[in-house]
């Protein structure tokens, strides 16, 4: 029962983030939507019992690449967004492909719904076998990825840096 | 005790919400959280699967989807400042550069 | 096992026990930070308002209180409001996972002396810490001032890059005691060796994870010497420049509160928590793991003072070199090393 | 268990000699390419010796598997080589002649353009024949099969400046094609049947069944179809068309290639499958046939030519015709032994023949020879005991070979007796003609003020080559004048000389006292058509079992008739001596006159009987006009070329007007992702719900 009901508020706050987010027209308060929305997803994953799914979930999402968006926003300073017609496909097929499908998965979940039900704190994921796992069995993708990382960080410097700045840290050294 | 089937409806309608914001909103810094909004619906229903099944790979996975997440928003980020600087807007409708 | 109502009843107590002394904390950790730079500048620091100017904090509190509450025109409202109650309910938050010593009982009820025992709650901190950003972000942007915003933008870079290196350092400890819930942290601390020596991480090898931490954690509260964002030749006074009467005071307490904050887990990780001599009878007994712990904080928060007397500031390249390029690699090898060691010993 | 002696070294030791040659011949020293070439080649030939030194203490037949090639289900087909005694002769004959005519070519190609490719090419050469003649199954054999053709191709076409040869070259190589056609076509039924490729399993399958005694049969065709890849190969009739005009290649290519070795690959093939051809009659007596036509058919032809070198390879497809009569009448290890005493005096007759060449210039009309026997003497004598040899006189090789075959053909059939006799007749009168004409008499030329004719031929080609050729021309023998060949190219004819004085002798047949060691020696390999023997008598004018020889002392009677036939055949010999003598030295007005006397007919065999014209009227021109009127101007153009130019159009047209979608606007591509992505889901929900 409480369970249900943690569940419904956590996911309200979700939907209503997720829907803010697409309704606020100031990318920063979409931003904050998002954080919001990040957070309450730690809340189901906390019911879920994926505890350290949720404290990554804030510190990662939340704690580093949310605060780079509200960064960047702060830094471009950017405003309202204006009312542009720029694509007559995106509402014309988009937004009418996006229904159907959501229509047809809808149902096919309805369909299925007869999953057994989870109980509160299922799969309790303690950082210890979370740890074996992603260093033991996954290491080779936890390698890959970061590497990937590795790469991202190059790729953002080189991107971002202006071209003057370049040369300057070039004849730096 | 709540069906699983409520999780992924929850995480569809995350993901839903994305692709729309994908489709309607014209500034590239919310398109851009609109893909996190959908990875996180990925995310969800990934959580809710590994409570399904009992396998811990479903929450691992997760964090490949946050590394790969945290890579692609200082990537892209980094893109949408190139883009501002050089066209002085954030409106994609505007950076339309590609077409024909 | 308690039932849910005893549960909550308790967990509320000490809820309002623990956000009431620590704000007493904070306010005193003012008035002690006025004296103590006064003596080191050869001043008195605050004499009036009591004996020893006691009651000074007070006094400002109910001076912040009753000052008008301005809104400066051009600020973007909402969010303008809502960053300094973002930052102290943060902060405070973050208390909440903080154990200061055994569980004790009461009544027949026997609790910990802390608001939750959570096994991640060492992850907990961190997250609502990493979410304090937002807090300064907000604000300096929020108030539509270029020193806010400089401010801000500052404090928003600082913390995000300094994070990193504080989780380093923690990392360390994490090998070496293998658990994420602080009390277990603190568990695996207690004992000595050679009899005299405590088992405190810092002796452990901990000790440049320890120095790390401490330089991150100045970084992370905005003080001296990297009180970037609020330098006041610089820029007015950072991100809460537009702040005024409570609002600035929640700030203000945030800080301190993130200082208490900090200290906690220093002492907790590092120093041992509340481990020490316990000696006396029963009730001496009780109270000395507090008292030990206090101690340990306290000592942890004269150090930030003693620092902030002594230091000159950062330019602001430096402190991003000194970041990135010194304490992000020293967190790494001090975290391989331990690591190292730690897999060859088992 | 048998020592393992890395047989795989034999091939590719001439293999890495070509290599080195051809990657970095071009920035080495003339010098230097000679020490690679010969280097390798020889240590080839050392191994050979080294393997043929063991032999003995072998178990036969030895197989040495090098790697795995094919794993197709039952099917398998490995880098394995087959050693017997067989393969040894042909390995020791191969690498042997191969490396003495190695040495001869250092000193004729001296001031040769582009010397590094030809050393490079030979070696190849080597390479293929020795993968050809080891090889442990048809696969393999086949790759050297192809391998020597390519080589030849390429050493054929080596002045390939020159049109004649080029197309020489090319002529080769296609007439080739035809024959390993039917090549590959008889190794597939191979795998059809017998369900491997592999010499031994083939041949025990094979050996379980009864001969094709009544009528033609699976085996009859494999046969058949082995014999055109043989007569392809081999220059038998009608493919041989191509070897004469092989002889535009370098004069050592003509000894080496389309003397000694590479045209005896056809005969070795046959040898080699004899379990399948004494199980099929009738190939048999196919191949008899084509034998005895061919040796009859070149030799005609021979006689009339005029080009010294055209004269030895027509000589050559009529000794070749003789190596298969003797494979007709099952006289496997004769054929052999022929192919082996053959090899070396016909290479010893083109090498001679290069070094007449190369000492007045450059010129191959016998027309304009003559009178040479003082010139040059070395060269003389070689030639001598070459054409001795060739023309049987007794004690020379020739002479116990050629009367080996023709005294088995006798035993298979009269016929074939009767026209192998007129053959060697004939071949006596031309190669004595041949050295009548170039040695005695006067000087017929004018070599002192013209040029070197063939050297000059090559002048033009290949520029950068021919500076440096001309940088190091001239250098071991100075222009002008008749000469005698240098010491590099004379030891090779010496050695081959004695070769084909003694070589003859390991094979006296028991008739003349001699053990006939080389038939016992060989009669292993071949003796195991015992089972077919009965069924053999029972047809009349067919094989004649070999056991008869190889199998204890033989009855005295035939030993007379023997002794008999041998001195036919010798007399015949020295009948076509004396004519040759009568017509081109006492007399030599005296062929004019017949040549009047024949007219036409005698045109008819200068002209090689037309057969060249022939083909170009009967398949060349059909297959080059159908080519370019149907498949080039019909279907390639109007047909694929415009079914591509016009899907070519549409796709530009619908493109162009498809590209309006690619609006640049991202939110437009995320519609299309959208609708996609719903269609998707769609289609997979139907399928789900069906």
């Amino acid at each position: 029962m409480l369970h249900l009901a943690l569940f419904l508020i956590f996911g309200a706050v979700c939907v209503a983030g997720a829907v803010n987010l697409l309704a606020q027209r100031h990318p920063i308060n979409s931003a904050l939507s998002l954080v919001v929305v990040m957070g309450s997803l730690a809340g189901e994953y906390l019911l879920l019992g994926a505890e350290f799914v949720a404290a990554v979930q804030v510190i990662v999402y939340a704690g580093a690449i949310m605060v780079l968006f509200v960064f960047v926003i702060m830094l471009l300073n950017a405003g309202e967004e204006e009312r542009t017609r720029g694509s007559r496909i995106a509402v014309l097929f988009g937004i009418p492909g996006l229904l159907v499908g959501s229509v047809l998965i809808a149902w096919v979940l309805i369909a299925h719904s007869g999953t057994q039900p989870v109980p509160l704190g299922a799969l309790p994921g303690p950082p210890r076998e979370i740890a074996m796992l992603l260093f033991h069995d996954f290491l080779l993708p936890f390698e890959v990825t970061s590497v990937l990382v590795l790469i991202a960080i190059m790729g953002a410097v080189v991107l971002a840096a202006r071209p003057e700045a370049v040369e300057h840290t070039k004849k730096e050294g | 005790m709540v069906p699983l089937s409520y999780y992924l409806v929850l995480s569809g309608i995350l993901f839903a919400c994305g692709v729309l914001g994908f489709l309607i909103k014209r500034n590239i810094i919310t398109i851009f959280m609109s893909i996190e909004l959908m990875l996180n619906g990925v995310n969800l229903s990934f959580v809710a699967f590994a409570a399904q099944w009992h396998a811990l790979s479903g929450q691992v996975f997760v964090f490949f989807v946050m590394v790969v997440a945290a890579a692609e928003a200082a990537v892209g980020l980094a893109i949408i400042i190139a883009v501002y600087r050089t066209r002085e807007t954030l409106n994609v409708d505007q950076v339309n550069l590609l077409k024909l | 096992m308690l039932s849910i109502e005893t549960f909550i009843i308790v967990s509320v107590i000490k809820t309002v026990i623990a956000i009431f002394v620590l704000l007493t904390a904070v306010a005193y950790s003012v008035w002690l930070e006025r004296k103590v730079i006064g003596h080191i500048q050869n001043r008195w620091g605050p004499t009036r308002v009591g004996p020893f100017g006691l009651l000074q904090p007070l006094a400002d509190g109910i001076k912040f209180l009753f000052k008008e509450d301005l809104t400066p025109p051009h600020v973007y409202k909402p969010l303008y409001i809502a960053a300094p109650m973002l930052a102290v309910a943060l902060a405070l938050t973050s208390i909440a996972v903080i154990p200061i010593g055994n569980s004790i009982t009461i009544g027949g009820i026997q609790t910990p002396l802390q608001i939750t025992d959570v096994n991640i709650g060492l992850l907990i901190i961190l997250g609502v810490t990493s979410l304090g950003v937002y807090g300064v972000a907000l604000a300096g942007w929020s108030s539509n001032s270029k020193y806010s915003l400089l401010g801000s933008l500052r404090a928003s870079a600082q913390m995000v890059s300094y994070e990193v290196s504080l989780g380093l350092s923690l990392i360390g400890v994490l090998i070496m005691s293998g658990t994420l819930s602080l009390r277990g942290i603190v568990d695996a601390q207690g004992g000595t060796f050679l009899g005299f020596i405590p088992r405190w991480n810092i002796f452990q090898g901990q000790i440049v994870a320890f120095f790390i931490y401490l330089m991150s954690a100045y970084a992370e509260t905005n003080r001296v010497p990297f009180d970037l964002p609020e330098a006041e030749t610089e820029l007015v006074a950072g991100y809460h420049t537009e702040y005024s009467a409570m609002k600035f005071a929640m700030f203000f307490m945030a800080e301190y509160v993130n200082m208490i904050t900090v200290a906690c887990l220093a002492t907790l990780l590092f120093l041992g928590g509340w481990h020490g001599p316990i000696f006396g009878p029963s009730v001496l007994q009780a109270i000395l793991p507090v008292f030990w712990f206090v101690l340990k904080v306290f000592v942890f928060l004269f150090i930030y003072i003693w620092v902030r007397g002594t230091l000159p500031r950062f330019r602001y390249d430096q402190l991003m070199a000194f970041g990135w390029k010194f304490l992000l690699p020293l967190a790494i090898a001090n975290l391989v090393i331990t690591a190292l060691i730690v897999a060859l010993k088992s | 268990m048998t020592p393992n002696l890395n047989l795989w070294l034999i091939p590719v030791l001439p293999l890495i000699g070509a290599a080195l040659n051809g990657l970095f011949g071009k920035r080495l020293t003339r010098q230097a390419v000679a020490t690679v070439a010969l280097a390798f080649s020889g240590a080839a030939f050392g191994v050979a010796l080294f393997v043929a030194t063991r032999f003995s203490t072998l178990q036969l037949p030895h197989i040495e598997t090098v790697a795995q090639w094919i794993r197709a289900g039952n099917f398998r087909a490995d880098f394995a080589f087959y050693l017997d005694q067989l393969s040894l002769v042909m390995l020791l004959v191969v690498t042997g002649v191969g490396f003495l005519i190695h040495i001869y070519s250092v000193g004729y190609m001296w001031e040769e353009g582009g010397f590094y490719r030809f050393f490079s090419y030979l070696n190849l050469f080597m390479f293929f024949m020795l993968t050809l003649v080891l090889a442990n199954n048809y696969l393999v054999m086949f790759i050297g099969w192809e391998g020597v053709g390519l080589a030849s191709y390429l050493l054929i076409g080596f002045f390939f400046l020159r049109d004649s040869a080029a197309s020489a070259g090319k002529k080769a190589f296609i007439v080739n094609r035809v024959g390993d056609f039917g090549f590959l076509i008889a190794l597939f039924l191979l795998i059809k049947h017998f369900g491997s490729l592999d010499f031994m399993q083939v041949f025990q399958q094979v050996s379980s069944l009864s001969p094709e005694t009544a009528g033609a049969g699976l085996l009859t065709a494999i046969g058949l179809l082995l014999m055109v890849g043989a007569a392809g190969k081999s220059a038998q009739l009608p493919l041989y068309v191509w070897l004469p005009d092989a002889m535009e290649g370098p004069t050592p290519v003509s000894a080496l290639i389309h003397a000694a070795t590479m045209v005896t690959a056809g005969v070795y093939m046959v040898a080699r499958s004899h379990v399948i051809f004494e199980r099929a009659p009738i190939a048999l007596t196919v191949v008899a046939i084509i034998g005895t036509l061919t040796a009859l058919f070149a030799a005609t032809i021979g006689i009339a030519q005029t080009d010294i070198k055209k004269v030895l390879a027509y000589s050559t497809i009529s000794q070749l015709g003789y190596m298969f009569m003797a494979c007709g009448v099952a006289a496997f290890s004769a054929a052999i032994f022929h192919l082996m005493t053959h090899a070396f005096f016909k290479g010893l007759l083109f090498l001679a023949a290069g070094s007449v060449i190369h000492a007045i210039g450059g010129e191959q009309d016998m027309r304009k020879m003559g009178g040479l026997k003082e010139k040059i003497p070395w060269t003389f004598w070689t030639m001598t005991a070459g054409t001795v040899a060739i023309a049987g006189i007794p004690p020379l090789a020739g002479f116990f070979s050629k009367d080996e075959i023709l005294w088995r053909a006798y035993q298979a059939s009269w016929a074939y007796w009767l026209i192998g006799l007129f053959t060697a007749f004939q071949t006596s009168f031309y190669m004595f003609r041949l050295w009548f004409m170039t040695f005695t008499g006067s000087y017929r030329g004018t070599t002192e003020e013209q040029p070197h004719a063939e050297h000059a031929g090559h002048g033009t080609h290949l520029g950068r080559e021919q500076i440096v050729s001309r940088a190091g021309a001239y250098a071991p023998h100075g222009h002008g004048g008749i000469h005698e060949s240098p010491r590099v190219m004379l030891v090779p004819l010496v050695i081959l000389a004695v070769m084909s004085i003694v070589g003859g002798w390991i094979g006296i047949p028991g008739s003349m006292g001699g053990g006939n060691h080389f038939d016992k020696f060989l009669a292993p390999v071949f003796h195991t058509s015992t089972p077919s023997l009965n069924t053999q008598h029972a047809t009349p004018g067919e094989v004649a079992p070999p056991e008869k020889q190889t199998e204890g002392p033989e009855p005295q009677t035939s030993r007379a008739t023997e002794l008999l036939f041998t001195g036919i055949s010798v007399f015949a010999a020295l009948l076509g001596f004396v004519l040759a003598a009568i017509l081109y030295y006492l007399r030599p007005e005296l062929p004019d006159e017949i040549a009047q006397a024949l007219g036409g007919f005698y045109q008819a065999v200068l002209n090689k009987y037309y057969v060249d014209e022939l083909y170009s009227i009967l398949f060349v021109k059909p297959l080059v006009d159908g080519s370019r009127r149907i498949l080039w101007h019909g279907v390639d153009q109007s047909v694929i070329d415009a079914t591509l130019d016009d899907s070519a159009d549409g796709a530009r047209h619908i493109s162009d007007t498809l590209r309006h979608m690619q609006s640049g606007n991202i939110r437009s591509y995320a519609g299309w992702v959208a609708a996609g992505a719903a269609a998707v889901i769609a289609y997979m929900v139907w399928m789900g719900a069906r």
